[in-house]
């Protein structure tokens, strides 16, 4: 069979082959989203921008317990805690430094009581970097906006925790 | 059955007065000074070979016990006499005291005297007042007559005898926990070692025994070792005082021989199991500690230590629980459960909390609120807390339930499916 | 209620009970005085009305020589100790298996009504308060109560109502078996000690 | 000597040990909970349990005494399963609230329950819940956390003598409490906080602040009193946030006072952050070298015999050798280290010394404290004589004002007569002193303060030679210090030097220029119109009176020799770093000598310690008690009838740092109302 090689060669077969399969692609159904007017599918575990979330009736969930904190690899969290005016224990201050995040989700799964998630959002693109230096309200404000989309995500993963 | 002549405790219902003169008129310190100065080794050994063993429940040979008090020291010794009888089911001792209270005066003084103690502590249980009153009395009736005190009742040997009443609580019946009640302390049981015979009330040694292994020795010693052992099996010889309580005809305290068959006593002397033998359910043997037996092992079992040990139960204090067909047993353990862990004292982890628990869980079983598998799971925790206290508190509160486990699961399994039928109508 | 009733700020032992209490501490070694904590805060609380206020405890604390705290974990450790006040008639319904064996619920239940209270309630003119209770050891005599010192044996919803007007009106009931049994005696006549009886 | 095996391995123990005791000398772990082994066995928990051949139920190995030829069992499955069942009870009514506990990541029971629990629960029914207790300012409680062990309860009343806890109720309605709802008085109780196993009792000021494991820990040296207490500093930062006690069976055993553990708060506030210098008699900000330029021109102008230096009781020895060269490169030999005035003999160095040690307390078996409240003046010396007490034959008999102690004692009269009383036989202690085989006598430092207190040093010295006391073998003369620099300011001779004035010349208005370092505890109006120079951490009465501040580091935050009043040197670590422009001390002077152009002959740590060792060497012996010599030591002089007085009013307030803390603000107000109560 070694004569039809060069004549494969002669007339660039591998080439016409090649275009041919590229222009097949011309019609089938495209792959590629029109975003931001398309978006594509989000896993319920998708981490993205990180949220504080709140109990219903409003009260922080967040305990200050410093478990994210502690296990954050990135050494990205910054928490300091003391008794609120009622006695129970609550952070002064949740810091996030989003530039240090690496979205490994090891916050969401050291966390006792669901407060940080990471939630859905991930278009949070800043111009300063200064704006990436997530505080507590920023975060518990991130929780408000975004509850119902969280709590269906983890509703939806439930089963398999 | 035993005959009048051979029973010890003769005004056990209180037909005869309790005072010193009617209480000489059936015997009692009837030469006393002289069963004492046949000396500490007769003694001893005369109750040794009468085979009296400790009423209270566990049934250490009484002579035996005696023993163990080391040779007198510069440390007084104490009698105790725990008359701390709070055995769901057991009444027998309060007979004694309100009745007979001079039988056990003078056996506390041949008892402290076997001993060498001079000083004798009564601890009655503080529900009974009026009891406390009669036995003080008598106390002073018997310091009157010089029956105690110096010289008593003219042996040669001094004995002060105290009355010290409790204030509600089970687990004093425990003899550390009483001595730690006496001491003024909450009646925790303490640590053995050291056993009370080293180091008892107030680091002393000290013995301790129930108020009918007490009464009964005075006449044992009177009539010798050979008429008491006579009654009953080897091993379990005697005479000795049964309540019988719960579902029968007449529910009575009767004083009957050692090794009397179970359906013996009942028929004979509690007019019968309620609607019949057949219509028996089950019967505590012991006081509440006891596990329960259904009716076939009822039928032929006999009331001594060793007869019951054999079917898994025991004699404990002979206060015998019947319970007729009518009787929703699963409730009548829980409840049992219930009085265990309203008298836990608390100290030792298992008993504290797993006494509650499993009062929680036998609750839901009442209801059949529960999972098949947690009657295993509590058989589980029963194995969880026995033999892991420091008393024996803690294995007297599950054995009930380890009884009922053993003879009534079926029962259990059947609540719990009928509650999930009804569940799953509703 | 009285639970209200203020603790009160000072208490000593009238004459006849420090005599009494001076008795019951001789009972004991010297230096045991503890020993006699149970029998002296009795003798306080029958004197306080069946409770036992602070300052009583504190008193005997004293007297005793003891940590205060020693006689506290003494007054809640054992249950016939009364920390808040109770009624003049303090009604305690023995529940335990042999007594509910015999009916006991029903007893209660004639208490309940009959009084107009829930358990562990006092009645309005501070006259009753209602327990349930652990074994008494009557058992042989259930279903039974015991009202302040006297225990009420082989009860039945009516004698139990009975014995219940007789307080009220200020009488007092025959205490013992309400059936006229002797002791733990067969009901029908006892089947041993014959002729004694 | 018991012989026994211990999983395979045998062991020879001393008599009288417990199973538990010699698996841990073996280093075999045997869980517990309620065992402490400073406190009485209840064999309560019975997560001990281990398998004894022979026996029939499984044994608490620390109630167990070890008998010849036991073979015991730790790891079996017996053991294994008594252990879980053990475990899985005490947890079910333990809360699952880790994450707010103070305790999560250092609780024992967290650790036991991963290492001997089971993975998942079958409790299902509800927890209990046990309502807050009252405990005082210093103890947060969480009672439904407690697992009734009863650590507390024997704490307080076994170490603290203060019986104030109890096992309220019985069964599982059993609470530990005070029944009434006050603070705890005992001056230790912060200890609670260290011996509760679990949750239930934690550190009320430092509550929800840190988690254990995001702490520095420095192990270092306590200064409130003369102790040399073993203290860890925990921080978050540069706050401290805890101060724990560490383990030193010479001098503090585990424990630590209130005071040492809670007055930390005072290193924030009203702290001396930058230099300070008087203008028109206010005191503005300055910078180093404006303060230096102040200090340096003025001392030129005065006479070096006008100038002195008065060292504090907080100072380390550093700073008072650097000061002491200082003063000398000045020419002056007024200083002094006493700032409370004493001015008795110190020829020899066991004239001022604790001789027989805090650990020769439990070898003694009769104590005299004269003029000394040892629970207020060092709380943990005095926990040591209960600890001899309690375990019997000894008896303590005080020359003093009656206070209560936590045990009893003798009282020999509150005045100095008792001493004669008990030289001349006129007191029944004397007969118990006559027959004491290791006599003690505590000579409270406060009381040499006194106008006689030269002449109360040597009758007491006197009064020890009179009962045998000091031997070859045993030295029962003890003065007890209560001030952290005293016997290091005394071993580096801080003292008038020849020609020289102290602190009671200082303070009667001879100076013309007081150098104050960290002193505080003086008149300060006494000073005239001296121009005081303050060096120190504190704004407290010696920088209100300053002309010249000088911004000191406080004890966390230097390293630094003490010397405690036993005479053992031990070595501070810096922990945090001194606030603002504040240096530590020793840094200050010789920045100053530089100034002043008589620059000091070092400029590290090292090269200061080395010199200040050749000067002092018995600073070099650190963590060791040297022996002294005995000389017939004293002044000669009247004895007055004055009762002792109590040298510290206020336990909780004693020195600027504790001063400026709100905790011990709470504790003066809370506690020491129930402390006057008491006495």
């Amino acid at each position: 069979m070694s004569f039809l090689r060069p004549v494969k060669r002669l007339f660039l077969y591998e080439i016409v082959a090649g275009l041919a399969l590229t222009f097949s692609y011309l019609f089938r159904r495209k792959v590629t989203v029109n975003y931001p007017y398309e978006r594509g599918p989000l896993s319920p575990r998708f981490r993205g921008e990180h949220a504080l979330r709140r109990y219903e009736n409003g009260e922080e969930r967040c305990i200050a317990c410093k478990l994210c904190e502690a296990v954050c690899p990135a050494q990205a969290i910054t928490i300091e805690s003391a008794p609120r005016a009622d006695g129970t224990r609550r952070t002064t201050r949740y810091d996030i430094d989003m530039t240090k995040c690496i979205f490994c989700g090891l916050c969401q799964e050291a966390c006792p009581v669901e407060a940080i998630v990471e939630g859905p959002n991930f278009e949070f693109g800043t111009e300063t970097r200064e704006e990436l230096y997530f505080t507590k309200e920023r975060l518990l404000a991130n929780g408000d906006r975004w509850e119902a989309a969280i709590a269906a995500n983890i509703a939806a993963d439930a089963k398999y925790r | 059955m035993l005959e009048d002549k051979d029973r010890i405790f003769t005004n056990l219902y209180g037909f005869e007065g309790w005072n010193l003169a009617a209480a000489r008129r059936r015997g009692v310190w009837d030469n006393t000074a002289e069963i004492i100065k046949k000396g500490q080794a007769w003694v001893i050994e005369e109750t040794k070979n009468s085979g009296l063993r400790g009423r209270g429940g566990a049934g250490f040979p009484t002579g035996m016990k005696w023993s163990f008090m080391p040779k007198p020291s510069d440390k007084p010794h104490y009698l105790l006499v725990n008359a701390d009888e709070s055995e769901p089911g057991t009444c027998k001792d309060r007979d004694i005291l309100r009745y007979d209270p001079h039988r056990l005066l003078e056996g506390a003084l041949i008892a402290a005297f076997a001993i060498q103690a001079h000083t004798v502590y009564i601890y009655i249980r503080g529900e009974f007042y009026n009891e406390a009153s009669n036995v003080q009395l008598a106390i002073d009736e018997a310091y009157a007559y010089g029956l105690l005190g110096r010289n008593a009742a003219g042996s040669g040997w001094d004995c002060d005898v105290y009355l010290h009443r409790g204030a509600g609580a089970y687990v004093c019946g425990e003899e550390t926990a009483l001595m730690e009640s006496i001491e003024g302390k909450k009646g925790q049981p303490r640590n053995k070692p050291p056993f009370p015979a080293g180091a008892g009330l107030y680091s002393c040694p000290t013995t301790i025994n129930n108020v009918e292994t007490i009464a009964s020795v005075p006449e044992i010693l009177r009539r010798g070792a050979g008429w008491f052992s006579s009654f009953g099996r080897p091993k379990n010889s005697g005479t000795k005082l049964f309540c019988i309580s719960g579902h029968v005809n007449q529910p009575c305290n009767v004083e009957e021989a050692m090794s009397i068959p179970l359906k013996e006593l009942i028929e004979k002397h509690a007019g019968g199991v309620r609607g019949g033998w057949d219509n028996l359910l089950a019967v505590i043997p012991g006081g509440s500690s006891t596990p329960v037996l259904p009716k076939d092992i009822c039928d032929t079992v006999l009331m001594d230590f060793d007869a019951l040990r054999d079917v898994k139960s025991g004699l404990g204090t002979a206060g015998v629980i019947v319970m007729d067909q009518s009787t929703d047993i699963i409730y009548a353990i829980a409840r049992l459960s219930g009085f265990y862990k309203h008298e836990s004292c608390g100290q030792c982890t298992p008993c504290r909390e797993g006494v509650a628990w499993l009062w929680r869980m036998m609750m839901r079983m009442v209801k059949g609120d529960a999972t098949v598998e947690e009657i295993d799971q509590m058989m589980d925790i029963t194995k969880e807390i026995e033999g892991h206290t420091i008393c024996a508190f803690g294995d007297g509160a599950v054995w009930p339930v380890q009884g009922l486990i053993r003879h009534f699961k079926p029962q259990m399994i059947e609540r719990i499916e009928k509650y999930r039928k009804q569940a799953r109508v509703a | 209620m009285n639970d209200a009733k203020p603790q009160p700020a000072l208490f000593s032992f009238s004459p006849d009970n420090l005599a009494r209490a001076e008795k019951i501490v001789g009972k004991y070694p010297a230096g045991r005085q503890a020993s006699a904590v149970i029998p002296l805060l009795d003798i306080a609380q029958r004197q306080s009305g069946n409770w036992l206020p602070q300052a009583a405890m504190d008193y005997v604390a004293a007297m005793l020589e003891m940590p205060p705290i020693r006689v506290y974990e003494v007054a809640s450790f054992y249950t016939m100790f009364n920390l808040k006040p109770v009624g003049e008639n303090f009604v305690q319904v023995c529940t335990t298996t042999p007594c509910w064996l015999r009916g006991s619920d029903e007893i209660v239940h004639a208490c309940k009504r009959k009084l107009g209270i829930g358990m562990n309630q006092t009645t309005e003119d501070s006259k009753f308060t209602l327990h349930e209770v652990e074994c008494m050891g009557a058992c042989v005599n259930a279903p039974m109560v015991q009202i302040n010192d006297d225990y009420y044996e082989d009860l039945t919803p009516e004698l139990m109502d009975s014995i219940l007007d007789a307080l009220k009106e200020g009488k007092k009931p025959d205490v013992g078996s309400q059936t006229g049994r002797k002791g733990s005696c067969a009901q029908n006549g006892s089947t041993s000690l014959k002729e004694k009886a | 000597m018991p012989k026994l095996t211990i999983n395979g391995i045998e062991v020879e123990v001393a008599q009288g040990t417990s199973v538990l005791q010699a698996c841990e000398q073996l280093e075999i772990e045997v869980p517990h909970f309620c065992y402490h082994d400073r406190l009485s066995v209840p064999a309560s928990c019975r997560m001990c349990l281990v398998e004894i051949e022979k026996m029939p139920k499984p044994v608490a190995s620390c109630a167990q005494p070890c008998a010849d030829g036991m073979v015991v069992h730790t790891d079996s499955a017996v053991v294994k399963k008594a252990r879980k069942g053990v475990m899985e009870l005490l947890l079910i009514n333990h809360p699952l609230d880790c994450p707010i506990c103070d305790q999560g990541g250092e609780c024992d029971l967290q650790d036991q329950a991963v290492a001997y629990g089971c993975g998942c629960g079958r409790h299902h029914e509800n927890k209990r819940i046990v309502g807050e207790k009252e405990l005082g300012p210093l103890i947060k409680t969480a009672m439904t956390r407690c697992i009734q062990c009863t650590r507390c309860v024997r704490f307080v009343d076994e170490i603290c003598g203060t019986p104030e806890l109890g096992g309220l109720y019985r069964g599982e309605k059993m609470e530990i409490g005070t029944y009434v709802a006050r603070a705890l008085s005992s001056e230790m109780s912060g200890n609670l906080i260290d011996i509760c196993p679990v949750g239930a009792l934690t550190n009320k000021p430092a509550a929800f602040t840190a988690r254990s494991w995001e702490l520095q820990k420095t192990e270092t040296i306590d200064v409130f009193d003369a102790i040399g207490c073993n203290i860890r500093v925990d921080m978050r930062g540069n706050d401290v946030v805890r101060v724990l006690p560490r383990l030193n069976e010479d001098i503090n055993e585990e424990w630590i006072n209130d005071k040492s553990r809670f007055a930390i708060d005072g290193l924030k506030r009203q702290r001396l952050d930058r230099p300070y210098v008087r203008r028109d008699g206010k005191l503005v900000p300055a910078s180093w070298n404006e303060a230096f330029a102040v200090i340096a021109e003025k001392l030129r102008g005065i006479a070096p015999n006008r100038i002195a230096a008065l060292a504090g009781d907080l100072v380390d020895c550093e700073a008072m050798f650097a000061l002491k060269s200082l003063v000398a490169a000045l020419g002056s030999p007024n200083l002094d280290c006493r700032q409370d005035g004493a001015n008795y003999d110190v020829s020899t160095r066991a004239a001022s010394i604790m001789n027989s040690g805090i650990a020769g307390i439990e070898e003694s078996d009769a104590i005299v404290l004269i003029g000394t409240n040892p629970r207020h003046e060092g709380t943990l010396v005095n926990a040591r004589i209960r600890k001899r007490w309690l375990r019997g034959g000894c008896r303590v008999g005080v020359i003093g004002a009656t206070v209560d102690l936590g045990y009893p004692y003798q009282s020999i009269g509150t005045t100095p007569q008792g001493i004669a009383d008990l030289m001349f036989g006129k007191h029944a202690f004397a007969a118990i002193l006559k027959n004491a085989k290791k006599p003690m006598f505590i000579l409270g430092a406060g009381a040499l303060a006194r106008e006689d207190g030269a002449a109360l040093h040597r009758v007491v010295r006197e009064l020890a030679e009179h009962f045998n006391a000091v031997r070859e073998d045993w030295n029962g003369f003890n003065v007890f210090q209560h001030a952290a620099s005293r016997i290091g300011g005394l071993d580096l001779d801080f003292l008038p030097q020849i020609g020289g004035q102290g602190t009671r010349a200082i303070l009667g208005g001879a100076m013309e220029a007081v150098w104050l370092l960290g002193a505080d505890e003086i008149d300060v109006t006494k000073l005239g119109n001296a121009f005081v120079v303050y060096q120190g951490h504190h704004g407290d009465v010696g920088a209100h009176r300053a002309d010249v501040i000088l911004p000191g580091a406080a004890y966390t935050e230097k390293t630094g020799i003490y010397v405690n009043t036993e005479g053992r040197p031990q070595v501070a670590l810096q922990a945090t770093f001194p606030p603002g422009e504040a240096r530590e001390d020793w840094k200050i002077i010789r920045a100053f000598s530089e100034v002043y152009g008589e620059a000091l002959p070092y400029d590290t740590l090292d090269t200061l310690r080395t010199k200040m060792f050749e000067s002092a060497p018995v600073l070099a012996n650190i963590g060791h008690c040297e022996k002294s010599g005995w000389s017939a030591f004293g002044f000669t002089g009247e004895v007055s009838a004055q009762p002792f007085a109590p040298v510290i009013e206020n336990f909780y307030m004693t020195d600027p740092i504790s001063r400026a803390s709100a905790t011990m603000a709470k504790c003066s107000d809370e506690i020491l109302p129930l402390w006057e109560a008491a006495e």
